[in-house]
Formats: structure tokens, sequence, C-alpha cells
């Protein structure tokens, strides 16, 4: 017993970092292999999301802001992949645009990847438009309150943006009854809270899917100037079941596209790092105790 | 130039310019006619910033050859750095293998810099994109030394920082459900996962929002100081 | 089930009470709601709506008063009972003066301007506001309902509305009295402390702790580093991040102590040069000054990040200050400087970061904290003072919170009494 | 063991594993493309008269697609093997190794990657910074025409507003250059000055604005809740409501004022203010640890796409997408007989 601790003390921190490459690798291949996903049961937060973008009518704009780089894709691509799905099967007008020069290439692969895939009646320019990316950051959304064709004059294509049917009628960002924000850090979803929602007067919602860590900092936004919450892989997991289930047709017992089981998957690798954690929490305390006990001992 | 004028522009001028600009900006919100300045400025600041590259390529450039006519150890690598630099700042500024926008084909540069088909797109998707996603992912493995090292039980804080930590974590797995998922509904509140709910949406709040409170005082005191000449040590301390 | 079908239909009147009737080319799908069974709203066979909606009863417009300029706020009242609408469309036109852009288009009064779309809103809306109006120009305001089916007929407002521009914008009145008071808390005690009043501020350990650490590193004889974030100038942390380099530089010319600051911005390299060589001239060491020691390396974030801790781990800095605006490199840096055994002191107002230096560095300045830094570390009465301002003003808000606090239990327990008023007044003052 | 010939055996177990796995079934990490031909019909105007301009693009294809194609008709030219793509793909799969292998310790590997990163990113940064901000808005003001004729034919006419604005920038920005100068280079403080004025200007109003006022205005909670919302009744926390409701604002109230009193600086953590500081503290850790909990996923999660790519993408060993014919169990058996 003492040899263990006396290992675990000193122990090397790259045996641990062994221990999570394992831990995360194992359930990849298992889960690769098998294709089997954990169950999940959505948390409030996740289901407000659905429930904003479910409450909107098919033709009504929203505006998605992709405000994330690939270093984050991990995390937030299968968010954007269910955001983008919900908003195509209920027929919104889907309008991108990104806040982070990285942006626009991802809302390209989100659009290959589910509209022109599984929903190719949907016109560009006219069902979505990506506008592309404007720098500035939270002064591109201060230019958004008061006039929207200035702050994205045109689209990620160049045309000017007064010709593009989608963007009919919409003059500022309050036009957009819902905002959507994929976020991994600044410019990002406070940003959005601070400058966007503070200043409509309650005009827009806007639900928001975020990394882990900017989660915590949110939570004070959510219920009030938040209307809905996706906290790193678990909210995406989340709402990505609930928008599976929505959508899968009632009869069929066909599998669903594993583009759409993307964050699920990721939840085992999550699972093992998770109890890789806490393990090591725990043998750290062992290891605290004992090492307590014994000076004690020894001084007394 | 004489000792006092030099002090002037290089003293005196600078602060003024940081106070008037400064109090123009904090009243300009106020008033419809320079509202929108803010917005302006931003816009002014990114261009110059976009310029300021040429100090920072300038800085990268003589540093790295420095290195290597020094024959430093690792000079190398300093000349792959300028290598990888120059290639990457070539094809990108000239658009090379980008092939023609399909709105205006006619128009040389208006295909977009990162096309399928072009070298600054095939840089950032097999070299940039790569490597900063796997020094991002080096994170899992430095969050998992950090807790080992950091979480144990040495007093009251470090108890609630690592129990709280310890919640969350397995809240947010399938982990909870199984261990806590047995409780009936009169305690679901109970289950792990809605108590890290609970924690979030109750301590978290609180803890953050004095933060947020506090930032916010703290941002307009140390604004006001520099604004009013107070606080000059981002040009020197001295006098 | 799709049929097509022209129909002949009475549209309910506009403001000014003259009947229209309209010719609708309309499309039914059967995905329509089962609209409510009303005398003037044609109906097929399956009870659907499908006609064009009813139009708006009557619309208004007025101009905003003490707003940002040229808004106009526009409300109408819409038709009794549902319909299958699912949005407004208001559109304005403005009044030309005389001789200007006579004769254009039909149906349009000689004087008056085509007609621009303002808004699309959902149909549970019944008003909307026009801005970015040109100052004191005047128009007329119309809307339109619009269902699946076709759109009602336009109601327009009976007179022009003016859009004036004000002096000030009202609506931020009480953020002006917010800041105002701040700043007054901070300057009251600024000016305190000139006079000669004894400004004390407590102990905090992390910034004591700066002086040791330069010390430290001059007795090994290895170099300081100094990260001052990964933003740009225009990120507040940057600044007060380049504030505590200004001291920290100070005391490492004093000591003699090398200070390395890679920077991820260039507008920072220049910014963190300005600020580094002035300490130095100030502590009378000017020729130990070397620029090439504070150098721009990449405005990516992991780009920079793959340099700084790979030099840490070749060149094994003494101490690591970390100053400024930090996101998920936090912890890279942090977790490579205690592999190296380096002091390390980290300052943040990114709350998100604040738990991985907690973790990983041996002192942290939470927040506020690290906004007061340079203010203690510069040890002048004046500076000092600010502090005690802040937390006069920090004392105000809780007051402030103890306050709504109150009232809101009350309004909670009496509804009908006094108590939501108050609150309800307090937000008001507030700005809310 | 030294370590130059630890890395040279790590080196050579994963040459050998590679050249194993290359070997076996389907092999591994080749990229295709498919062809696009793009014809686009140009009206004519002043300049030119009309005409149809023709040419060829490559974009990634599924390997799948190519297998397919190559099936049914193996003189097919639409889809290709692609040698800058699947040279692309091991570079990849190397800078991923390599960043990883710093946990061990530094090697050439690692310093090999961070050189070409810090020489590519400086340089894309520097081109973004171009193409984004300085032609649209920077020449899209000062020479409009040689923007709208070149690269944006649909970028609005600046405003004259814009126009000065941008003058004012380019002045701030040369200010900024005479750093280079021999002499002359202290005017350099000058923009640097400004930036710092309006940054702190602007700051005050933005943090007095959404964090000071309308946080504040946040806690103003009930301590007694009498109604409760649908919602927590639904997720059924707990037993009884209403108390719970009103427990969580107290707790909630008490944290802010607590938290708030750690960060006073001017009376000393003793007393009745130490205590209350203390109790600000716990609220502290709890809300550093709750994050901490969080940020582990977000963090699991970006290591796990990484691996997906080694996995996926480079080794075809899993094949969650379904980017490839084979079925991947068994590519997996076959690998193991």
């Amino acid at each position: 017993m003492s040899k263990f601790i006396t290992i675990l003390e000193g122990l090397d921190r790259r045996w641990i970092f062994l221990a999570m490459a394992i831990s995360v690798a194992g359930p990849i291949l298992y889960i690769g292999i098998t294709g089997k996903t954990l169950p999940e049961t959505p948390t409030p937060t996740a289901r407000a999301v659905y429930k904003e973008i479910e409450a909107l009518s098919p033709g009504t704009p929203v505006l998605l802001s992709f405000d994330f780089d690939p270093a984050s894709g991990g995390e937030l691509t299968p968010m954007a992949t269910s955001l983008v799905h919900q908003c195509a099967a209920r027929g919104l007008r889907m309008v991108f645009i990104a806040l982070w020069p990285l942006g626009p290439q991802l809302i390209d692969e989100t659009i290959k990847r589910v509209i022109l895939a599984d929903y190719p009646n949907l016109k560009e320019g006219v069902d979505y438009v990506n506008l592309g990316f404007q720098s500035g950051n939270e002064s591109v959304m201060k230019v958004m309150l008061t006039d929207f064709a200035k702050a994205f004059p045109i689209t990620k294509n160049g045309v000017a943006v007064g010709d593009v049917v989608a963007l009919k009628g919409i003059q500022r960002v309050d036009n957009f009854p819902l905002l959507i924000t994929i976020s991994a850090g600044y410019p990002g979803a406070k940003e959005w809270i601070q400058y966007v929602i503070s200043s409509s007067g309650g005009k827009i919602k806007m639900v928001t899917g975020c990394t882990g860590v900017q989660t915590p900092g949110l939570y004070p936004y959510y219920p009030v100037q938040l209307n809905g919450l996706l906290g790193a892989i678990k909210g995406a997991a989340e709402y990505e079941s609930l928008v599976n289930s929505s959508l899968a047709p009632k009869d069929s017992s066909a599998a669903v596209p594993a583009k759409y089981l993307e964050a699920q998957r990721r939840m085992g690798p999550q699972l093992g790092a998770h109890l890789l954690m806490i393990a090591l929490i725990i043998l750290g305390n062992i290891a605290f105790f004992a090492q307590r006990n014994s000076k004690v001992r020894a001084t007394s | 130039m004489a000792e006092g004028s030099a002090r002037i522009m290089k003293r005196l001028v600078p602060m003024w310019i940081a106070i008037i600009a400064g109090f123009v900006m904090l009243l300009s919100a106020f008033f419809p006619i320079t509202e929108s300045l803010g917005e302006t400025v931003g816009e002014i600041f990114n261009v110059v910033a976009a310029i300021a590259f040429v100090l920072g390529a300038g800085s990268l450039a003589k540093v790295n050859l420095a290195k290597i006519s020094r024959r430093d150890q690792g000079w190398g690598y300093a000349a792959i750095t300028l290598i990888c630099f120059a290639i990457t700042l070539v094809v990108g500024l000239g658009k090379i293998g980008v092939p023609q926008s399909t709105q205006f084909p006619l128009l040389g540069w208006s295909g977009e810099k990162d096309a399928e088909g072009s070298i600054f797109g095939w840089i950032y998707e097999f070299a940039l994109v790569p490597i900063t996603s796997t020094m991002f992912a080096l994170l899992a493995f430095y969050v998992a030394s950090a807790a080992f090292r950091a979480f144990r039980a040495k007093n009251l804080e470090a108890i609630l920082l690592l129990s709280t930590a310890f919640i969350v974590l397995l809240g947010r797995t399938f982990a909870g459900v199984v261990l806590t998922g047995w409780l009936p509904d009169w305690a679901s509140g109970l289950r792990l996962e809605n108590l890290s709910v609970y924690i979030m949406q109750v301590f978290n709040t609180a803890g953050n929002r004095a933060i947020i409170i506090g930032i916010a005082l703290g941002v307009t005191a140390t604004s006001l100081r520099i604004l009013l000449g107070v606080d000059r040590s981002w040009m020197g301390s001295g006098d | 089930m799709i049929s097509s079908a022209l129909i002949l239909c009475a549209i309910s009147s506009d403001s000014s009470g003259a009947s229209d009737v309209g010719l609708a080319n309309t499309s039914i799908t059967a995905a329509g709601n089962k609209a409510d069974l009303r005398g003037k709203i044609p109906l097929n066979e399956l009870g659907q709506e499908i006609s064009a909606p009813p139009a708006a009863i009557s619309i208004s417009a007025e101009d905003v008063a003490w707003d940002a300029g040229g808004v106009i706020k526009i409300s109408w009242q819409p038709a009794a009972g549902t319909t299958s609408a699912t949005k407004w469309i208001i559109e304005r036109s403005e009044v030309l003066a005389a001789g200007q852009g006579a004769g254009q288009g039909a149906g349009q009064g000689a004087g008056q301007g085509p007609w621009t779309l303002v808004a699309e809103v959902p149909i549970a809306e019944t008003n909307a506001v026009a801005s970015k109006l040109p100052p004191d120009a005047s128009f007329f305001f119309r809307v339109t309902a619009v269902s699946p089916n076709g759109s009602s007929t336009v109601t327009t407002t009976k007179s022009a509305a003016t859009g004036h521009w004000n002096f000030f914008i009202g609506a931020k009145l009480p953020l002006f009295c917010a800041i105002l008071l701040v700043s007054a808390c901070v300057i009251y005690f600024i000016l305190a402390a000139r006079r000669g009043r004894p400004m004390k501020v407590r102990r905090i350990a992390a910034l004591e702790a700066i002086k040791d650490a330069v010390g430290r590193a001059t007795e090994m004889g290895r170099s300081i580093l100094f990260v001052p974030g990964i933003q740009d100038m225009d990120n507040i942390q940057t600044v007060a991040g380049l504030t505590v380099l200004g001291n920290v530089s100070r005391t490492a010319a004093e000591y003699d102590a090398a200070i390395e600051v890679p920077t991820s911005r260039s507008l920072v390299m220049e910014a963190a040069r300005e600020a580094v060589q002035a300490s130095y001239l100030a502590a009378g060491r000017a020729d130990a000054y070397n620029a090439d020691a504070i150098r721009y390396i990449t405005d990516e974030q992991f780009g920079f990040v793959a340099y700084v801790s790979g030099r840490m781990v070749r060149e094994k800095p003494a101490a690591c200050f970390y100053m400024g605006c930090f996101f998920a490199e936090s912890l890279i840096l942090a977790e490579t400087g205690n592999s190296i055994g380096a002091i390390q002191i980290a300052g943040t107002a990114e709350s998100s970061q604040l738990p991985f230096f907690v973790a990983a560095c041996d002192y942290t300045l939470i927040g506020e904290e690290f906004m007061a830094a340079s203010a203690y570390l510069s040890g002048e009465p004046d500076q000092i003072g600010s502090l005690k301002g802040q937390d006069v003003a920090k004392a105000i808000a809780a007051i402030i919170i103890i306050l709504g606090v109150v009232l809101a239990t009350g309004a909670a327990i009496a509804p009908q009494g006094a108590m939501p008023a108050a609150l309800e007044w307090l937000k008001g003052v507030l700005g809310s | 063991m030294k370590p130059s010939k630890t890395w040279v055996i790590v080196v050579a177990v994963i040459v050998v594993l590679v050249g194993i796995r290359m070997s076996i079934g389907q092999g591994m990490a080749r990229a295709y493309v498919e062809r696009i031909d793009q014809s686009v019909e140009v009206k004519a105007s002043d300049t030119h008269g009309a005409s149809t301009e023709k040419w060829t693009e490559w974009h990634p294809v599924a390997p799948k697609k190519f297998e397919a194609a190559q099936k049914a008709d193996p003189s097919q030219t639409k889809f290709a093997f692609s040698w800058a793509n699947t040279i692309g793909l091991w570079l990849a799969a190397f800078f991923t190794l390599a960043i990883f292998s710093f946990l061990y310790r530094d090697n050439p590997g690692y310093r090999l990657a961070e050189a070409v990163i810090i020489g590519v990113s400086a340089a894309y940064w520097g081109v973004i910074g171009f193409w984004d901000t300085l032609v649209p808005k920077l020449f899209g003001a000062l020479t409009p025409n040689l923007v709208h004729d070149q690269v944006l034919p649909s970028l609005p006419a600046p405003t004259n507003g814009q126009v000065v604005a941008m003058c004012f920038a380019l002045a701030l920005g040369l200010m900024l250059l005479m750093r280079l100068a021999p002499k002359g280079g202290w005017i350099s403080l000058w923009p640097i000055a400004f930036i710092i004025g309006v940054t702190a200007g602007l700051k005050i109003v933005s943090h007095v604005e959404s964090d000071l006022v309308a946080q504040s205005i946040a806690t103003f909670k009930p301590l007694v809740q009498p109604i409760v919302s649908s919602e927590s009744a639904q997720s059924g926390w707990m037993l009884w409501p209403t108390i719970w409701a009103s427990f969580a604002n107290i707790l909630l109230v008490i944290g802010v004022l607590c938290c708030l009193t750690y960060f006073f600086f001017s009376v000393e953590h003793k007393g009745v203010a130490g205590r209350a500081a203390r109790v600000g503290i716990m609220y502290l850790m709890i809300t550093f640890g709750a994050a901490f909990g969080f940020t582990v996923m977000g963090r699991v999660a970006l290591l796990a796409a990484r691996i997906e790519f080694l996995f996926d993408d480079w080794l075809w060993l899993i094949d969650p997408a379904g980017k490839r014919i084979v079925e991947v169990a068994s590519a997996i058996g076959s690998m193991l007989c």
C-alpha cells in the first residue's frame, strides 16, 4: 500500500497523459467500429433551444452567426449541423454570418453537409444565404442594430445584399425574431447579449451553442437575455437527440445518418475521460491524505 | 529637438491625445449625431491594426534573420519559419491557384483567397488547421494533470472547488444518469445531472455576477485613471 | 391537395372608411390552420380561409421623443378575429417638397416619394419602428397584412409624421447618470488623496509577490516572461495588462533582470515597447533596454501558444506573468510554466479562464483585482485613492441590489400593493 | 537511454506500424477529387462582349465515390486521385503527431511544427488583414474604382464619412510606421495613445451599461417566491418548488453580496467583512469548480476530434461518416488475419 502511495506521490504527469490518450482513443475506436452511442436525456436549456426554433413559422428569417474556427470544431460543428438541420426542416429563412474570419468556410461546410445533401429543394439566396465574414467584432453588431446592409454589404459570393431575396424585409438585426449564435470565445454569445440583445429591447430572442468554457459565464443571462443554451458537447448531444427524434419518420426504422450523430458519438470518449478525471481526483486525494497522515505520525 | 519640446511631443501630446480621444468617445454614446462614432472608430482601429502588421512582420523577420546570421542554436527552425512566412504571404496576397469567381469570372482578383484549389487554402487545411487544433487538444491532457495536482482537499476552499468539479464532471455524462438515475421522481432534484444544473444556476450565477459587476467597476476606474492622466504607466511610469 | 382559384372577394375597409374590392389569384394549401368562421372571410369546403386576410383597421405614426434621431414609431390596430395572415409589411413614403420628384409612380400623391419597405413583422405585433430616417423629413406609412393566400388592402396613415432629431438620447439618461456617479466616486477620492487624505488598501498577496518573483529571477540569472494576453489594443484588459507591464518592467530594470514579452498582435508589440522603454528610461537604465525582447509572434492563438510553450521549456524563465485577456491558452501556458518550476502570477478579467489560473498558478488576480493591479503597484496616493472610489461605487451597487431585492420580495408577497410599482420605478430609473 | 535514441525508436515503431497498415486491406490515407466544369455566361458590357467563361475546378470527394465510379467505368475521368491532398493529409497527420509529442518532451518534430505554424499563421493573418480589412475598407474608400473593377464589383460606393475616416486611419497607420524610419520614431506613440484613449472611453459605456446596471437589475429577485414557473415544475427538481425557488433566490442574493464584499480593497478582511468575504471566496471556488468541470468536456471533445482525424482520415481504421465502401468491421477483420 505504502509503495503505491509513493508511486502516486511521484507520479510523472506523462503517465496521466497516456491514461487520458487511452481513455479517449479506446471509446472512439469502439464506437467507430460498433456504431453504438449512449442515450441522452435533454436538460431544460437544450429543450429551450429546440422550442424557440420550433415556435417560428416557416419562412421566418433567422440569423445564424458562426463565431468559431476549426480549432473548436470538435465541440461546435455537431451543434452547427443540428441547428441548421432543424432550421432547414422547419423551413426557416437562414441568414448566415460570421464574426470570426474562419467562420465562412465552416458555414459553407455546414451548408454542404446538411442543406445541399438533405434539403436540395432549398435555394441559395432565397431560402438561405451566406454573408461571409466582417471584421470589427462588436462594432459590426452595433452597425447591424441600425443598418443590417451596412454591416454586411455583400454576400460571400460577392452579390450585393439588396439583390438577395432571402434578405427581403431585413433592415436591422431586430427584424430577425431569433438569433442563433455558435460561439467559441470573443466575439461571441456574450457580446451578442451585451450589444444586440440588451439594446433591442426584447424584440429579438437568442439561443446559443457554445463551448464548455463559456457555458458557466452564460448561465447568468439565461433565461432572460438568453432564451436557450447548448453547453459543450453534452448540450450538443442532448439537442442532437431531440432534433433527430423529432425529425425521424414515424414508421421507418431507418438509421439516422452518421453525420447527425456526431455529438452523441463524442459522448463516449467524454465518458472515458470524465471517469479518468474522477479517478485521478480520488487518487490525488488518497495520496494527499496518506502523506499528511505519515507527516502527522512523524511529528508526533 | 530641444529638451523641452521633445518632452512635449513625446509625453504631453500623447497624453492629451488619449485624454481627448477618450472623453470624446465616452460622450459620443449619448448624442444622436455622434452615436455611431464608436462604429467608425472601430473600423479605423481595424485598418490601423492591419497596417501595423507591417511592424509585426518586420519584427518577426528581424528576429529570425538575426538568429540565422548569428547561427544561433536552432537557426534552422528560424529559417523554416521565414520560408513558411514568405510562401504563405506570397500565395495569399497573390491569390495563387484561386479559380475565378462564378459571379464575376472576368475579374482576375475576385476569386476567394482560400477557394478550393488555391495554395493558400491548401496551407490552411493541411498545416494551419491540424497544428492549431492539435495544440488546442493538448488541453485535454493538461486539464487532467492540473486536476490531479491541484484538486486536493487541503482546506475548505479546495474541498468546495474539487467537489463541485466532481459533481459537474459526473453530472454531465452518462455516468451521472446511471449512478443516480434510480432516485424516485420526488427526489429527482438530487440526481447528479440536475444537481449540476442547480449549481450552475445558483452558485455559478452568483459568483460570475459579482465578478462581472466588479470588472465593470474596475474597467471604469482603470479607464478613468488613464483618461484623467493619473495612470501613465502605459507610456512609462515616470513623470 | 393544392387548388388554384380566382376569387372575387370583399376586403374590409381601410382607415378612411372607403371600401375596396380586390382580385386575388390564390393558391390554397391544405396545410393552413382551420380559421374561425367569420362572416366576412370566404372559406372553402374544408372551412379554410381562401381569400386575402383583412387589413388593419387604423394606423398611426408618431415621432419618438428623445430618441437617437430619425425614429418614428408606427402602430396599428388589426382587424378583429384571427386570420391566416403570417406577417405585416410596413412601408414608408417620403413627403417631397414642391417640385421635387413630381409625378413619381401612379397612385401616389404628386408630392410623395415611392413606397419603400420599412419592416416585416410577425402578425402578432401591432407596432414597428422606422429608424435612421433622414433628419426632419416627413413620411406617410402604410401597413399590409400578408397571408399565403395573398395580401390585404393597404392601410395608410392620414397625416405625415416627422422624425425629429434630438440633442440628447433620452433613453440613455440613466446610463449617463450611472457613469457620472461611478466617475464622481473615483474622482472624489483621487482628489482627496491629492489633498493628502491618507488612503489605505488591503494587502493583495498576488501583487506583493511580483517583486519577490522579479527578485528571484535576478538571483537565478534567468529571464522573466510577461504575456499581455492575446487580444488587441481595443480590449481594455490588454491596456490594463500593459499598465501592469509598465510597473513590472520598471522593477525588472531596477533589479537588472531580463524581461521577455511575446505578443500576439503587432499593435500590442508596439505599445508594449513604448511602455517598457519608458520604464527603463525612468529607472535610469535606458542602455539595458532591448527592443527585440518584445516581439510579435503571430496573431493565431495556438500558433502563439506553440511558440510560448516551446520557448518556456527551452529558456526556463524563473517567473511568468500572464496579465491580460486570455482564452483557452491559459491552461497550456500555466501548466507548461508549472512543469518548469517557474513562479507564476496571473491576472485576467476573463472569468472563464480564472479556474485554470487558480488551479495552476501560484497567485491569481481575479477580475477587479487585476484591474486594480496597476494602481496598487504604482503606490501613488492618487491611484490608491481611485481604488477607494471604486469601493464606494461598489457599496452603492450593493445597496441598490439590496433595495431591489426588498422591493421584489414585497412585490411577490403583495402583488396588489405599491411594491410592484416601486420595483418597476427602480428598474426604470436604472434604465431597464 | 538517451533522448535522441528514444525518438529514433519511437519514429521507427510508428513507421513500421504505418507500413503494416498500408499493406493491409484497402490501405490508408488517400485523397480523391472530383472534376467540376464551371461554365458561366457573361453578359455584354461597355468593355467586353457577351461570352461564356469555362474553367475546371477539382473538389475533394469521399473515396467511396471514386471507388464506385472506378468500378462502373475504369476509364472515367470525373474522379481522380489527388497527390496534393494526399500529401496534405500525411502532412497533417505528421503535424498532429508532432504536436502531441510535446507532451512527452520537447523534440525536433515539435520544433519543426512550431516553426511552421509561426511562419504560416503570421502570414495567414496578414493576408486576412489585407483582403478582408484593407481592401474593402481602406482601398474601398480611398480607391473605390480600383477595388470595384478588380476585386469586389458589388461593393457599395463609400460615403464621405467613410472616406474621411479612412484618411484618418491611413494617417494613424503611417505615423505608426514611422517607427521603421531612422528618425521620428517617437511619433508612433501618438496613434497608440489615440487607441488607448478610445478603448478606455468606449469600454466605460459598454461595461457600465451591460454589466454593472444590467447584472445588478438581474439580481432583484424576490426572496419569497409564491409562483412557480412551469419549467422548473416540469423538470421536477424539488419536492416543494415554491420553497425551493425562494431558497435558490436567497442563496443567489447572498452570494452576489458576499462575493462583492470580497472585492473591497479598502476594507481589511476582518470581522463581519472578513466573514462575508470568506463566504464570497467559497462561492467563487464553487464557481471555478463548476467552470472547470464544464471545460473538461469541451477539451475532451477537441481531443476526440483530433484522434478521430487520425483514425478515420489517416489510418482508415474507423468510418463513422461512411466515406469508404469497405465495411470497417471487415477491414479490421482483414487486419487481424
